[in-house]
């Protein structure tokens, strides 16, 4: 099972790393760029248990230790099959 | 003989090198500024350490497209000395001026301490100072300096002698225990293929004077300052 | 109108009594509107308006012959020689660490550099007083706010030299993260931040404004509860690398003589810059636009821009005029700058949102109207007494050598100042590790000396005698250096002072504070309070006096480290030692309990032993010094051991009665070094001790990698360096 | 429109952040935890232009700037209609 996460900054917090990259890819050109924010993407990978149960355990991570939640938001998909890089 | 020493919105080690080469050295000196359209006529240019743009994203990342970095980058094709500390060696792989990248230390976390460098090429112009595999003290800073490439680069750098500086232990031995940072190769330092191009995470501006605990890093800032003159510049 | 028609829960929001909001309406003859009620919130907590502690700071001395700025500004500053002058604050960002320790601890550093870069200084060295529960429960602090400190600092490109880390039940829900930064300014360049010239011109500099920290000023004087997790979006994201810009366009504002001064925007942001910046010159008043304020966010509302806690932002008074050379500046380091108004003469600070008015208050309303706080201070039970004679005798001395060099509180703090750049600056000529650290300044041979202390047990047990404690282990911290003191900022971390026994250990404080600083000609330069720490009223504090003080060496080639140096060189101990087991180390460690009295200080004692030993580190007699603090003369011998790679042979000691084993060795009395001589300068040292009237007692000789009493201790440094760096994890 | 990048590092590069998360997980209990990768989400808000031709630029933002080919992958997603927070 393969849990995909996303965590980002929340909407109102300040995202200096999103700002700075705009700036660059203005700076490169890409003058369309309206707003960039940058986060994270975490891929976890685990095992057995159902996709229910899954989420639920990565609901679990997310809030212990994968997003913190004072500056943070995430969301995640999970693929049920068992796919091993 | 004349040193450039580059400033992007970030960078710190500007005034550190500086210093060296002005007060230090006694060599002359000049500030490259981002912006800059031209080198204004320097032997050797340095990129320093800092947090080039934050190093937001990546390392060196958003830095590597600033206006100075179209002329280095002719400046080293022509064969001129241009040497990345730190920061700088992280612009110059992320300009495809050195091959590899520098990721996040093993250890995750910033490291600045001292380190013993052994030095595998005395025959460019930046180690001619140097004896054969002399042992260097020489601190680190930083947090992004594990030096990694392709297994085919890394093969390709090690057959042609590019690895210029490897952390080791105080006899020189290159062991894991000495690696700071999870460097493959324990690797702090090469140059290209043409011996004009170095790039070294410690920095050797922070140990050119005995009070600061140090004067190895004094010995390749002779080096250039003896050579650069001796470097043909096509 | 009455107060029963604002509701009391908008004042709760805003942080202000029903009392307060009667004298505003008093004063004003109106009633506020919600844009000038939440300036005054803000700027009447008692993080802007000093009001429970205000009238005890004026005790303290803030003059002196070095000092070229006192308390009022954004820091204070003080005459090193040959022109320069150090400008130096501490402050505290106590209460956003405890919520986000990363974030949190990382704002802290921006904001007191921005203090400093005010003053017209570059920032040369932070420094980062610590506090938090023990671990491994606090880890979550701990690690948050260590590397927040290092995120900032390390990309801002100022090294981190110095500061202190203490793990102890009562920080558990509050930690403390006091920083502390250094600069050097021309004397005759300083800038002050006020706001002089009717229709100069008010810029605003750095960073768009953002909803962030909306309260975050008045957050900082409650305590922490449960309703603390809805302001959590009180805590701000700092850009350390915009913060660099900045830092360096300030710096080439002395190209030009167009700017008036320079105030950073900190607690309250912009309503408190313009405030404090107008309020430095009697009469003088603002007028601002909100319009004009570059923004990060869309559909602010003038309330969120007057109150936006955006990090990363300063505000310029340019003479009217010379907007544009100034703005030049800043454009070279792709910075956004935007007039936002001007200042007036009329006290008055006005704000308009294009042709609205929005708000008008004068500025002394805002200022200094804030009705002090009358409170009581009951002293509180006596802690528990220490009955020394009862304590069982020193089993063995190597086994209680070890635990204390593990102990969270005295191990090696390398696994964390390496963390921390202090390097960079090429000035670092003793890097942290040892005593105080000291920076070269460059293109002279003076040396300037820095370092912050507090044992807040100490100040559990007695604050008054706590807080001269803290002054003077942070003095003998610089001494051993071989620089002279030279002055002092403070940071008071407290619990909630409307509880007597609090506001009695605030009033103790502050008054051991002014008599230790007065016995060792010490000003107070600047300083900051931070109040309410404490959650639930439960769980208080130790008073926690920080002590952040400067020194200067006119010739940084005679600079002493602790370790030692050669081999062959005798050991001595400067001063004598008492039965000081109070609060001690060794009485927590071993005997797992705080109890008695901290060391008795004579200020008068302290005063010969310190310049004994500043002569004879003129003089060159000494290889190296290191004071002996926490863990008593053992611990700082083997830290001297430790720190030089070099063993000492010692005989046995045999204590002169009453003097216990136990308290020779672990005892905490203060007044007291340890020193490396040459053989040479032996002579020299003990006539210079005997003018001094100072006990000079030899400890051992320097050599070998053991260190020795004989047939009581014999441990390798091997040993010693396995149990001190156990590395806080 | 809005782009979201996924940046990944590639499989033969060390992850130390994804393994010390993995291990952070452990030590809470999520011992079914077998593999993590860390990676960088950038959400990038563009204006105007066609679906096609915001595809095209957003790949070149990868190449030149969003991601590092000799230690990480990308891959993109766009979303047409123009959501602004
Ligand atoms: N404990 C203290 N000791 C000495 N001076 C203090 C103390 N607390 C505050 N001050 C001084 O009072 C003034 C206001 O402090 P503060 O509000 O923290 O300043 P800022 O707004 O610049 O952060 C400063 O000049 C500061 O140095
Ligand atoms: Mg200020």
């Amino acid at each position: 099972m393969i849990a995909r996460v996303i965590v980002t900054p929340k909407p109102v917090v300040n995202d200096p790393q999103g700002i700075t990259v705009k700036q660059g890819l203005a700076s490169l050109g890409f003058r369309e760029v309206v707003d960039v924010r940058v986060g994270k993407y975490i891929e976890v990978n685990l095992e057995g248990s159902s996709e229910h149960e899954a989420r639920q355990r990565v609901e679990a991570m997310c809030r212990q230790l994968l997003a913190n939640h004072v500056i943070e938001d995430f969301r995640f998909d999970i693929e049920p099959e068992h796919k091993r890089r | 003989m004349k040193f450039g020493v580059v400033v992007f919105p970030g960078t710190w080690s500007d005034r550190d090198c500086g210093w060296v080469i002005d007060q230090v050295l006694g060599a002359e000196l000049t500030y490259l500024w981002h912006k800059d359209a031209d080198l204004k006529g320097c032997d050797c240019v340095i990129l320093p350490g800092g947090f080039a743009y934050g190093d937001y994203l990546r390392t060196g990342a958003i830095a590597r497209f600033a206006p100075v970095m179209e002329q280095i980058g002719e400046f080293a094709d022509r064969g001129g000395l241009v040497w990345g500390i730190c920061n700088g060696f992280q612009v110059l792989c992320e300009a495809g001026l050195l091959p590899g990248a520098l990721i996040r230390n093993a250890s995750l976390e910033f490291r600045c301490e001292w380190t013993n460098l052994v030095v595998e090429r005395t025959d460019l112009p930046f180690t001619s100072r140097c004896e054969e595999r002399e042992v260097l003290r020489v601190p680190i800073a930083h947090g992004e300096g594990s030096y990694f490439a392709d297994p085919a680069t890394l093969s390709r750098l090690e057959q042609r002698g590019q690895v210029v500086f490897r952390y080791c232990d105080p006899g020189g031995r290159v062991v894991p225990a000495a690696n700071p940072n999870g460097s493959l190769h324990n690797i702090a330092g090469i140059v290209n293929a043409r011996g004009n191009v170095l790039g070294m995470m410690p920095h050797p501006e922070r140990c050119s004077e005995a009070e600061l605990g140090g004067t190895d890093g004094l010995k390749l800032f002779r080096s250039v300052a003896e050579n650069a003159l001796k470097v043909l510049v096509s | 109108m009455s107060i029963k028609s604002v509701d009391e829960r908008r004042l709760r929001e805003v942080a202000l009594t029903p009392d307060e909001y009667k004298a505003i309406v008093e004063q004003l003859k109106r009633a506020p509107n919600e844009v000038e009620l939440g300036m005054l919130g803000v700027l009447w907590s008692e993080h802007c308006s000093y009001k429970s502690s205000k009238a005890l700071l004026r005790r303290l001395p803030s003059t002196g012959p070095a000092v070229v700025q006192g308390p009022g500004e954004n820091a204070g500053a003080v005459s090193i020689g040959e022109g320069w002058a150090a400008v130096f604050k501490i402050e505290s960002h106590n209460h956003p660490s405890a919520i986000e320790p990363y974030q949190g601890a990382a704002t802290g550093v921006g904001g007191i550099i921005r203090d400093v870069i005010a003053m017209g200084a570059r920032p040369i060295a932070l420094l980062d007083s610590l506090r938090f529960g023990p671990l491994p429960e606090s880890s979550r602090h701990f690690e948050g706010v260590v590397a927040g400190i290092g995120a900032y600092g390390n990309c801002i490109g100022i090294p981190t030299v110095g500061g202190e880390i203490y793990f102890e039940d009562c920080y558990a829900n509050n930690p403390l993260v006091n920083a502390m930064c250094v600069g050097l300014v021309r004397t005759d360049q300083l800038m002050r931040a006020r706001a002089e010239g009717t229709g100069n011109r008010l810029m605003l500099v750095g960073a768009d404004t953002g909803r962030d920290g909306i309260h975050g000023a008045s957050f900082a004087s409650v305590e922490l509860d449960e309703r603390s997790l809805e302001r959590r979006p009180a805590v701000q994201v700092g850009n350390p690398f915009l913060e660099k810009c900045l830092l360096e366009a300030c710096m080439d504002l002395s190209h030009t003589d167009a700017v008036v001064a320079i105030q950073d925007l900190g607690a309250a942001g912009l309503t408190s810059a313009v405030a404090e910046c107008a309020g430095r010159v009697p009469g003088a008043g603002a007028r601002i636009d909100v319009s004009l304020v570059p923004r990060r966010e869309r559909e602010m509302t003038p309330y969120d821009v007057m109150l936006s806690e955006s990090q990363e932002r300063m505000l310029v008074v340019v003479q009217r005029g010379r907007e544009r050379e100034v703005e030049t500046i800043f454009h070279a380091w792709d910075l956004a700058s935007a007039v936002i108004g001007e200042v007036t003469d009329d006290g008055q600070l006005t704000v308009v949102d294009g042709r609205d008015q929005v708000a008008r208050l004068p500025v002394t309303l805002l200022t200094d109207g804030a009705p002090m706080r009358r409170l009581v201070g009951i002293a509180p039970d006596p802690p528990l007494g220490l009955d020394v004679d009862a304590l069982p005798p020193l089993a063995d001395v190597g086994a209680t050598l070890l635990r204390l060099l593990a102990s969270p509180n005295l191990s090696s703090r390398r696994g964390v100042f390496r963390r921390y750049d202090h390097m960079v600056g090429d000035a670092t000529v003793v890097p942290p590790g040892g005593d105080a650290a000291v920076l070269r300044i460059k293109g002279t041979r003076l040396g300037l000396a820095m370092t912050t202390d507090c044992n807040a047990r100490y100040c559990h047990l007695d604050p008054h005698l706590g807080a001269q404690l803290a002054v003077a282990e942070a003095a003998r911290n610089i001494i051993a250096t071989g620089a002279r003191p030279l002055a002092v900022t403070d940071c008071l971390n407290l619990a909630n002072p409307d509880r007597p026994e609090v506001y009695w250990e605030l009033e103790e404080t502050v008054a051991g504070l002014a008599y230790a600083c007065r016995a060792l000609d010490l000003p107070i330069v600047s300083g900051n309070v931070s109040l309410y720490n404490d959650s639930n009223g439960e769980s208080a504090i130790y008073p926690t006096p920080v002590v952040g003080m400067v020194g200067v060496i006119d010739d940084y080639g005679r600079r002493l480290g602790a370790g030692l140096r050669a081999e062959g060189d005798f050991v001595l101990l400067i001063g004598s030692s008492h039965n000081d087991m109070g609060g001690s180390e060794y009485l927590k460690v071993e005997h797992g309990y705080v109890a008695g009295r901290p060391p008795a200080l004579d200020l008068t004692r302290e005063q010969a032993v310190n310049r004994l030993v500043l002569a004879a580190a003129e003089n060159g007699f000494l290889h190296s010094a290191h004071d002996c603090a926490e863990g008593g003369m053992l611990v700082a011998l083997a830290e001297c051991c430790l720190l030089g790679g070099i063993g000492v042979r010692c005989p046995a000691i045999r204590p002169e009665p009453p003097l216990r084993l136990d308290a020779a060795f672990f005892g905490e009395s203060p007044s007291r070094y340890i020193v490396s001589v040459t053989s040479r300068a032996m002579p020299e040292l003990q006539s210079l001790a005997r003018r001094h009237h100072v006990e000079l007692s030899l400890l051992g000789l320097a050599g070998g990698d053991i260190l020795e009493f004989e047939g009581q201790l014999r441990l390798t440094l091997a040993e010693l360096r396995e149990a001190w760096e156990v590395m806080v994890p």
